[in-house]
Parts: C-alpha cells; structure tokens; sequence
C-alpha cells in the first residue's frame, strides 16, 4: 500500500493521483482500513464524517490501526528505540499542552492554541527531520517546534507574550510561530531554494492546516515548489476545523493532497494520528527532497479534541462532547503506541508513572525558569527593528525612557 | 426605543440585523462569523436569523473575499465583509485599493462598488502579534475609499447603517478594547443614527484631536488636567478619517491656537501627519506653539505585556498637553 | 470524444481528469488529433512544445481539424448561419487588430496589446455567451469585448487614454479590461454568486493567460467558485507565454485544465484555435452553470502571432518566426474555419473580398469617431472618485481650474 | 573609470552587474527579468552572463516572489526582486509588511532579511492604469522598512549597492522617466557610490524639498523663477523617504523660513505631511509661510492624455514658490 501511495504520479500518467483511489482497486491492506474507518463511522454516527466533511472517508496511508496492530513493513525504519522516543515525544508533547491550558486559566500565560490529538502528526513529523533542517511551525505546532529543539521555557515566554519567547536554540533553524496564515508556506520554499543553491542536504517543513489551504499563499507556495523543485515539505494537519468552519465549507475537494496533481508535485494522504504512518511518510518526502526529486504535499487527518485557542468555544459551532469523544475512543494516536507498546512487552505502567514524572518535573522547571525569566523591558520595543538604529527610534526610545523615569505610567 | 443602553458590540449586531432585515440585498461575508457568530461575537444570532445563504462563513482567504464581494456588489448585491484583524486585511489589500476604490473611477460612474468592510483595530485583545495593527494611513492615502472610525455605541451605529447606505466603499473601523471585550458599557442611547453622508465627522467636545477608541485616553487625560491644572481642553473626535473633517478641525484651532494630535499608529506618516498639515495650510497663523503628536512609536506593535507602552497613554497625553500649554 | 472530455469528473471517481489521459486510452477521434499532433510537431522541429513546454501534447477537445474536416457531429448545435458568424467574427477581430497595430505605429493610439491568433478563443466563447451575460476582459480581450457588444470606437478610445474607452454600452454588462492580473477572476465569481441568489439565469466568464494561473487569486477563485457552485466561467487562454516567460516556467503542471481537479470542479482542454470546439465548450459549460452545476475552468490552446504589446519586442525571448509561422500555418483559426466553409460551399473569394471591404469602413468609421470624439478634460480627473464629490476633491478641481484658467501649462 | 557617463538605467544595470559578480549569494527574481531583460532592459545581458540559476524569471506571483525571496535571505542569499511595476506590489503586501518588516523584530535579532526590492513607480510610461502608482506612503508607515528613490544616475548605483549591504530589507524606487526610457543621460560620474548608510539622504542643492523624479521639475522651476524673479532657492533632494532626513529638512527651513513640498503622490497622507509635521515639531518659529504642498491630487493617476495635468508640472511648482514667497 505504502508503494503506492507514495508513488511518483509522474510514471501513473493516467491516474492523477492514486492515493485518491475507490474501494475497488484498493490493495488488501488498504481494504481493511477502509472498511475499518466505515464502521467506526458507522458505531458513533459518522463524526469523523462531520469533522472532515466526505461522505466517505477517503483513503489515507495508515501503518499503526487504532487497535495497535501493525498492518506495514516497518522492519529495518522504526526500532524499538524509535518507538519509545516516538512514545514518549507524544507523552511529553500531552503533558506540556495541559499544563498550558491550565496556565492560562491561572492567568499565568495569555491566550493559547492547543493540540492534544496531533501529537502523532506533530511528533512524527518533527522526529523525521535532521537537526539542520528548516521549520516554519504556526501557532499550533510548538509541539513540532518543541520536538526540534525548541526549548519548553521558550514556548512559555511565548505564550507569556514575552519578546524573548520568538527566538530558538542557538544554530537551530527554527522560526517563530507564524500568525499570519499560510504566508510561511512560502518562507520554506524560499529557504529549501537556498539550501538546494548552497548543496546543502537540509530540508525545509512549513506546517499549516486545512484552513490555510485556501489562501493564495498555499497555491502560490505549491507551485513555486514545483517549479525550483525545492526540497520543500509542506505538511498540513487537517484537523477538520478552521476556527469553526469545517473543510467543508473550505473547499469543494474532497482531500488537501489531491491539489499535488495541479502541480504536478508529490502529494500524500496520511493518518495523522498515526505516527508510525507520519514519520514515514515525511522520512521518505526528506529522502525524495534530497534526492532532488523536489517537494511533497503531506495532508495528515487528525483532530483536536481541544478548542481553537483558549479564547474560543467549540460548543457553539460542532458537537464537541460527541466528537471529541469519538476521535479520543477510537482514533487517539497515544492510546494506539501504548497498545502496540504493550502487546509487544516494549512498555509497562511503571515506566509510564515514570517518565510522566520526569515530565511534570521537567516542564516545571521549565516554567520556573520562564516565570522567573527578566521581563521584557518596554525599551526593548525599539531593538531589532532595524540592525542599526535609525535616528528617529534613537529619539523615540529616549522620549520613552525619560517619561518612564520621571515614573510616567503607561 | 429611547434609553437603550448598548455596548459598541450590541450596537454594531443591532444595526447588522437591522440592515440584514430591511434590505434583502444584504450579505455578510467573513471568517466565523456564521455559525459561530464572529469571534468578537458582532454577528451573534444572525447567522440563525437569516441562513446561511446571508451570513456566510467563507473560506480562510481575504482577497477572495474581498475579491467575490466586489463582484457581489457589482451585480446588486450589497456586502458587509468582516476581516477577522485589520492586519488579515493585506492578502486582499489589492483588491481593495486596486478594485474596489477604482471601479467607480474606471467606469466613469457605471459601477460602483457599495462595499462595508468591518474590521476590529489597534491593541488591547492581548492576543499574539498582528492582531494589534492600526495602520489607517494606507487606507486614507487611497482615493476611492471612505474610512469611519466611531468612538461609541451611538456612532458606531450610525456610522455603520451610514456606510452600507454609501454607495462607495467604506472601511469600518473597531477599536478592539472599545468593542464590548472589556466590557465597558457607553450609556448613550442609541435608537437612531446620524448620516455619514450629511456630517462626516464632528462630534467635537471640549485643543486636541484623537480617534476612534483613543478618545477615552484623551477625555480622561483633559479631565485629570482640569482637575489639576483648571485648564479646559477641547477634544475633536474624528469619526471619519478619510476624507478628514478639516472644518471642524479648523474651527478648534483657531478658537486655542494649540493642538495635541492623539493617535495610536506609528507616528511617521499617521494620520496625525495630515492633520498637521491641514493646520499649516489653513491656520498657521493661529498656532501658538508646535502641534504634538502622542502617537504609537514607530516599532511594530510589542508583545502585550508591554503593549500599553506603545499606545499613548492617558500619561503621556497628560504630559503632551502640559507641554503644549506650557510652550 | 467530445462527452469524454466534459465529463463530470464526480462520476468518474478513480480517475480525476478524463481529458488528462494517455494514448493508450483514447478514443478513435482523439488518437487522430493525437496523432496528428505529434506529426505537426515533428514536421517543424516541435515548436509547439517550445511553446506549450510538453515532451507530448496533452490531449485537447477538438472538432474543426487545421485542414477544415469536421471530427465531431456538430448537428443541431452549430449550423450554417452561426459558423458565418464565427467567421466572420474572427475575420472582423483580424482586422481590427492590424488596424490598431498601424495606428500604434503612427502614433494614433498608445501602447496596444494585440491577440492575432487568438480570434477563435475570444469569438468562439463570446459567440457562447447570451447577452445578459457578465464578462471580465483582460487587456488583451477586447476581441471578445467586441463580440460581446463593445463598440469598437470604444475599444479605440480605450487605447487612446480616453477616461470614455471602459464604458460600456448601456445595460451591458462588460467590465472595463483588468490591469492587475487574476485579479478579475474574483469578480467574476462574486457577479455570479448575486445572479445565482437572486435567480438570474446569468453566467459570468473571466478571460485569462497562462501566466495569471499562478496568482493566488486564480486559487481563490477558483475555490470559491467551487465552495459557492457559481455559474461562473473560468477561460484561460494559454498562449504559452506570460510576455516573456513559457508556461514551463510558469509551472511544473502540464496542464491548467488539470487544476480543475484540486477544487473538484469541472476542468476541459481545448483546441483555443478551432472556433467550433470553443463555441461548443463554453456553450456546454454555461448549460451546467446554468442547470446548477457550478464553475467549469476552460484552458483553450492558443498562440499570439505578435508581440505581448506594442511596446515588447518578442525576438529576445522565443523564436519568433519559426514559431509564428508553425502556428500561421498549421493552426491559424481563421484558415482553418475558411477551408470548411470553402469546402461546404458556404464562402467564397467574393463574399471575403465585400465582408472585409465593409469591415474596413466600419472600422474607419469607429477611429474616425474615436478620433473625433471630445478630448478628456483635465478636470474629469476628479469626478466619479466617489458618487458624491467631497470637500477635499471639490476643492482640488477649483484649484487645478483657476491654474488652467490663468494659462497654466501642463 | 571616471567620466563616464550613464543613464540611469545604465547605472542600475551596471551596479547589478557588479553585485552578482562580487558576491555568489546575489540573486535577481522577477517576471521577465531573465531572458528578456526586464520589461525596462535593467537586467539585460545578466541572465547571459550569470544564469538562470542567479538571474531568475519566476512565475507571475508576487507574494510567491516576495515571500520566497525572504527565505532564501534567511538561508543566507542576497536576493534582489523586481516587481514589474509598484502596483504589482500589492499581492505581496502581506509578505512584505507583516514578514520583511518584521522577520528582525520577531525573532530579536536572530533572522534579518536582506532584500532588496526594486520597483519602477510614477507616471510617464503611458501604460494603462496601475502603471503610474506613487505610493511610497506605504511603505513609510512601516517600520522595519526602508525606503530610498534616486533622482540620477549616480545616486542610483550607490543607493542600490548600498540597500544590498544594508542587512534588512530595502525598497528602491526608480522613477519610471529618469530610468532611460525617456533617454535623457544625466551627465554624472558615476563610478563609485555613498553609502546609504553613512548619509542617508542629502544631496542639497539649492527652500523646497521634492523627490526622485520630482528632482527636474523642481530644479527647472527654481531656474526660471531665478531668471524671471531673481529669487534663489535651494532645493533639497530626498534620496531616502524612510526613515526622513530629518536633519537636512530642518536645517534647510531654519535659513529660510519657507518651504515648498514636491512630490507626485496623492496629497492627502502623502509623504509631505510627515515633512511639515517634522518642521512643525522642529522649526515652527522660523517659519514665515504655510508650507505648501504641490502635489499628485486625491484622485487615481488618470489615462495618460491627462496624466500631466495629475502632475506636479513645473508651472504648478513655479506657482507654488511664488505663493510660498509672496505670502
Ligand atoms: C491571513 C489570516 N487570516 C485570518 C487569520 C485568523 N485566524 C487565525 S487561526 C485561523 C484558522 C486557521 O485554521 P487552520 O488553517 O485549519 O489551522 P488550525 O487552527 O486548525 O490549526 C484564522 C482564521 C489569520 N491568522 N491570518
Ligand atoms: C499583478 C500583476 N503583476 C504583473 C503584471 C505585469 N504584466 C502584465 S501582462 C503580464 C503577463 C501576463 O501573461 P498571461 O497571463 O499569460 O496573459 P497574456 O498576456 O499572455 O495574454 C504581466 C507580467 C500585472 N499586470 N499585474
Ligand atoms: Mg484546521
Ligand atoms: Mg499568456
């Protein structure tokens, strides 16, 4: 299944992209996770229907089942020391986003944008990369960013809207969370471009979700890809929800990755709950990149089980109780490592007790660190907007600082 | 009707619904603001009032939005767009200064483009970068486009039924932290609306001028020099910010002879640019001391936690007055 | 061939584009032209591909060959009076567009953007549309503005400078050409949206290059077209070049047509020079349009015989003879209608003599109004800024006024 | 090397030749700027000489140009884009304002954004409309920014060696009938350059400040009004619209006590308020005059049978000297 999901749509010149297949020609495999994915539908009222908008579920790459059971080749990719880090990266990643929510409603960090139920994409996606490798996350992916190397303390002063919580570990090629929607897509072709000039065997990821599909950034990053043949992954996590506009009402197609055929670039549909599935398929997107076989178009289907942002409320716009409900039963890609974890004597509950208290313990040192961490000095809004200070902000920053000190209040 | 105590958000959803109602030909486009209502909840209740067909949740897109809206308007339609914060404005900022401020223009008056987009402005949400932009100069160096920025309730009603009623684009300004967030409310009846069209912009007060929600900064400002100093200040609120009401800013100064210009933007090339400059050609004579400028500093806007430091303060105005008096 | 070609592509789920398919699986027409293709290539040393960028010529829907035979059944749909339309439709574009070419030369009106070559796509869809019908030009589809009832004097105007050249007649509902590129497009959904709501049996059609598909409004559009299943018509000329640039450049996709696909909307190729294909193409997408069945995107083949304007000059950038003359000579849209109609006996030397000759004084006519028509005042600058006039405009016009007044020069 | 005379098209031609040939990480982007040179010949021979791989026709996409163009400047390249006209622009304002400007400020020094963005602005091509924007407003209301408009030849090659080694993002204006179109050579040496960084705008001459173009129409109207008047004047050429040179401006009004503002962008907003807002804050005591504005109107730039009359002409410049002297 895998082999054809990740083949090059070039050498099918018939079908424009085979991942986008009907039940009839679908391998054995394939077969099963299809009808597998009906009657989950089925049992709970077709709520993966409404988070991702097809009647039918369309085909997707999937490796891990639910039940923990393995239905791919992964011998000689992901060994047993993968697994527990691929495990553990999850855990940690769960750990750290509840802990933030409950920060915010502690009034402790501002306003945050969960992920709990991507942690398999995030993860995944994040373990596959080299640490030279470029990642433009947004507001969601820290979990992402965190995997690459961004430090947990960071990530706080970020949310803390600290100016110290944008920058990375020093050497790494992590940028800040992009805001403004889909613009990033385009930030990693440009870098993946100098990276292919340079012979520089790095990749560049831009991560983005279902939303930011229908911005003209999207297509234009899509294509500008296509052309430079830049080794460029573009991996959207399609969580079925833009705030609270379903994929639906995004776009009459079906699927994200199908747009790959209309750029004649690479374009693949995974489980996004499924790490196993995600490192490998964006394992095998780095290895194409660098072979010079130019960019993919990952589209990972998971789900948040959380709201938009703290400052948001999923009740009024999808049956949260429901759906949530579904995806953390049936489709949790935690739930789905330990059982396999389990079955295979890799992992136990001490080790689970463990490790979550290793966790806690770290994340609060963490947080410490950044609740202790020099707060931003308001003269420092006039550092770094240019590399030299221009006589204007040299004047501004001094008009500031005198009111300040003759204790004006802000 | 009379005696109805309305935040600006209240205020803002009572005029929509009642646009959506009178007038078939009313649309509202943007992202969320269907079935969840809006992410300031400014379009809470109509999505379930008038369908889908009338509030519509669109794709995450602004030029298409702006873009399909323009043609709505062309075809007899007349669309209400909401961009979800003015700096999401920019992917359709060619459609906006390219299109919809010149097809009048173009067309020699055969089609115009009446176009409301509304907008929430400037900082106070305390949310991530970006959401806090107040770059009203680009929108009032466009010939073509109409821009409104009410202070209140009342205003914003008026201004808000006085835009759809245009036949030209007009861009609609919220101050965020005036729109219900933090939940202050304006006792100022608001049952009925005063054109647009008839008085761009007075509501004068009581030498500066400010706008939008930094008239809050500045009457607190003259209140607290009154009280200290016993010095009255006049405050203009300029409701319309492009075309400028230059009478009325005018007719002030040449009462004082000195002005404070109030604005949360960057400060070169803001708006309170060519309020100066209205004042240089039409009264200089009448100046007795430079006009001040307590405007945003010329940085991106900071992080929130020290936000409040870019935005002129009721300190810094304070400060700005006395300096300007003391010239 | 034909019904292959339109197909919905959601009846036809395992294949996303049937107009996207190899050799080996077409009909016995379609291998024809195929067929035919390649020859016409390999006579000329492929110039095609250097203009259209393929190794193969994507297949297309075509019915008038370049010798004038007839490979589709056109009963009941183009008949003898309406084929004498078409052509002299195109004959009177040709016209135009040599005369207004002269006239660039001596300097009567400015910079122009001529389309010989082009005639079938731009009278063949415009000979589709009805009248109510909404159109948004480019600057180069003034020869569809024409056929859809601009007034040729106009069209002069509007290369003239003339504030009068993007009127359009009264009640019609043609916009004035878009400047900035793709941009149009979104109109041109947004117009068809309002006739689907207030159930107007109207379609909108947008006219487009090659290069424009890369835009993110092309994106856009073509989304929200699909999102709102507007009857909107989405017609790309792919000339093979945006000024200087091939469509290989443009993108790593093969096709435009293709695109169609990633939005789940219809998408057809067409033969851009025969006016019978196009007609017949357009014709069928209004009919979907027009029963429900929202957007179609057209990418009619094509080629400028010229420069992209006159101000370009296209020998730096392709070969220009040798392309020029391939395409003169084994696709001319007018030639090939002309040996049709020769051979049915429906035209003859006489008839073309007497219809250009009237042409000609038409033309003359409409630059002799053009020509005479009232300069533009300066002040008219300053009206229709905004319905109303306000202070600062009205003050603006006094003062540019009194300056005129005393003598003022420009 | 001295002595030799350029257009200014030949200057940029030359300073881009010199650029890519210096330094491997120097790339051209843009539509049209590969094999055929650029739609005004500024890159001819380039693409020749240095490839398709340095010298690059992208696809027709400014936000894809803009916004890839950044990340290769965070992966270590010098990109230098051109934007075929400055409306064209505005598909990559997003890119531009909310990236370029602020990629620096976001990550505290971390990532710079090295660009340079070349663009043709102004009237006196005689294209259709969209063709003749001067906007420059914009982008002086964006901090991060920074934005330079030659008026010859010399100043054109130093200011645009100067915006490549300048570490944060550059616009660099060419107004469109000093680029060689026009074919009037500037008899100017032109084989070293000024860093921009050192001064950044200066270039006195001889009480009226003006821009790129607006240059000549200011200089010929100060000759004919010296020789019909024998009044002096000094003009002020601002080489950098942002950030202001503040200094030249104030030190030029304080001899004086009259000014004069040239420039071809709308009036409303428009640069020159900045201008008279920095001499209010500054020199308002030396002045003896309103400063007037000749300006662009508040209207979009009209076809080009009435484009000069949208103009500042030399005649409206000499009429605003005599009305600034007289007053
Ligand atoms: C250009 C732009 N428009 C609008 C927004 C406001 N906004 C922030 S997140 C969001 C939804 C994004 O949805 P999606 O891309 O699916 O990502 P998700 O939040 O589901 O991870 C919107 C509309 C924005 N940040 N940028
Ligand atoms: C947004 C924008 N960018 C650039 C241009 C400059 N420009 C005018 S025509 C053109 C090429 C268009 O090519 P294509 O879409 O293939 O249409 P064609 O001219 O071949 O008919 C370019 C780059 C423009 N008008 N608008
Ligand atoms: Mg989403
Ligand atoms: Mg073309």
């Amino acid at each position: 299944m895998k082999q054809h999901l990740i083949t090059d749509i070039k050498t099918n010149k018939n079908i424009l992209g085979c991942y986008f297949m009907t039940v009839q020609n679908l391998g054995k495999f394939a077969k099963q996770i299809y009808l597998k994915g009906r009657n989950e539908m089925e049992k709970t009222g077709n709520p993966i229907m409404k988070a991702h908008s097809s009647e039918v579920e369309p085909e997707m790459f999937r490796v891990l089942t639910p039940d923990g059971e393995i239905i791919e080749t992964i011998d000689g990719k992901i060994d047993k020391s993968l697994m527990l880090k691929m495990y553990e990266s999850m855990l940690l990643l769960r750990t750290f986003d509840r802990k933030s929510i409950n920060l915010q409603r502690q009034g402790r960090i501002g306003t945050y944008a969960p992920f709990e139920g991507q942690e398999a994409s995030q993860a995944g996606s994040a373990l596959a990369l080299a640490a030279g490798d470029w990642m433009f996350p947004t507001y969601r992916d820290h979990g992402a960013a965190i995997i690459h190397g961004q430090e947990l303390y960071r990530v706080f002063l970020y949310w803390m809207a600290h100016f110290d919580g944008s920058i990375c570990p020093e050497g790494k090629r992590l940028l800040p969370p992009s805001v403004p929607i889909a613009t990033q897509m385009l930030h990693a072709v440009g870098t993946a471009w100098a990276s292919k000039i340079k012979g520089e065997k790095n990749v560049s990821i831009a991560y983005f979700g279902d939303g930011a599909t229908s911005e003209g950034d999207f297509h234009e990053a899509l294509n500008f890809a296509g052309v430079y043949k830049t080794p460029t992954i573009f991996f959207c996590q399609n969580n079925g929800y833009a705030i609270s506009v379903p994929f639906e009402k995004q776009s009459a197609s079906k699927t994200i990755s199908q747009r790959a055929a209309a750029y004649d670039i690479h374009g693949v549909r995974v489980d996004g709950n499924d790490i196993f599935a995600v490192w490998m398929t964006v394992k095998e997107a780095v290895e194409r990149a660098l072979k010079g076989e130019g960019p993919t178009l990952i589209e990972a289907i998971t789900f948040r089980y959380g709201a938009h942002t703290t400052a948001d409320n999923p009740n009024i716009y999808r049956d949260q109780d429901e759906i949530s409900t579904f995806w953390r039963e049936n489709r949790d890609p935690i739930t789905r490592l330990r059982k396999y974890l389990n079955k295979e004597g890799h992992w136990n509950e001490e080790q689970e007790e463990l490790v979550l208290k290793q966790f806690n313990e770290l994340i609060d040192a963490h947080l410490k660190k950044a609740e202790g961490y020099p707060k931003s000095d308001p003269l420092e809004m006039f550092n770094h907007v240019y590399a030299e200070e221009s006589w204007h902000l040299k004047e501004q920053k001094q008009e500031l600082n005198q009111f300040l000190k003759k204790g004006g209040k802000k | 009707m009379m005696g109805k105590n309305l935040t600006m958000l209240q205020a803002i959803t009572e005029a929509l619904d009642q646009m959506l109602g009178n007038d078939d030909r009313v649309m509202i486009l943007g992202e969320d603001i269907g079935v969840n209502g809006g992410v300031f909840r400014s379009t809470e209740g109509l999505y379930e009032k008038y369908g889908n067909d009338r509030v519509v949740d669109t794709p995450l897109a602004e030029s298409g939005i702006i873009g399909s809206a323009i043609g709505l308007a062309l075809n007899g339609m007349l669309p209400i767009v909401e961009i979800q914060f003015l700096a999401f404005i920019y992917p359709g900022f060619e459609q906006l200064v390219s299109h919809a401020a010149r097809m009048r223009y173009r067309t020699r008056g055969q089609f115009g483009v009446p176009l409301v987009i509304r907008t929430p402005y400037g900082a106070g949400i305390r949310g991530p970068e970006l959401h806090s932009e107040s770059v009203e100069t680009f929108f009032a160096h466009t010939p073509g486009l109409k821009v409104v920025a009410p202070s209140n309730p009342y205003d914003a009603k008026g201004l808000l039924i006085s835009a759809l009623e245009d036949p030209d684009p007009v861009i609609f300004w919220n101050r965020l932290n005036c729109i219900g967030l933090l939940r202050k409310k304006f006792p100022t009846k608001c049952t009925e609306y005063q054109s647009v069209k008839q008085k761009w912009s007075r509501r004068k007060r009581s030498d500066h001028f400010c706008m939008g929600a930094m008239l809050r900064e500045a009457l607190n400002a003259t209140k607290k020099i009154e009280a200290e100093k016993g010095w009255k200040c006049e405050v203009v609120d300029l409701r319309t910010l492009y075309p400028l009401d230059r009478d009325t800013i005018v007719q002030s100064i040449k009462k004082t002879g000195r002005a404070l210009i109030v604005h949360e933007a960057h400060k070169t090339a803001g708006l309170g640019a060519e309020i100066i400059s209205i004042i240089n050609d039409e009264a200089l004579i009448y100046l007795k001391a430079p006009i001040k400028r307590v405007t945003g500093f010329d940085v991106p806007v900071p992080p929130f936690t020290i936000e409040d430091h870019y935005l002129p303060t009721v300190d810094r105005v304070k400060q700005g007055i006395v300096e300007t008096i003391s010239f």
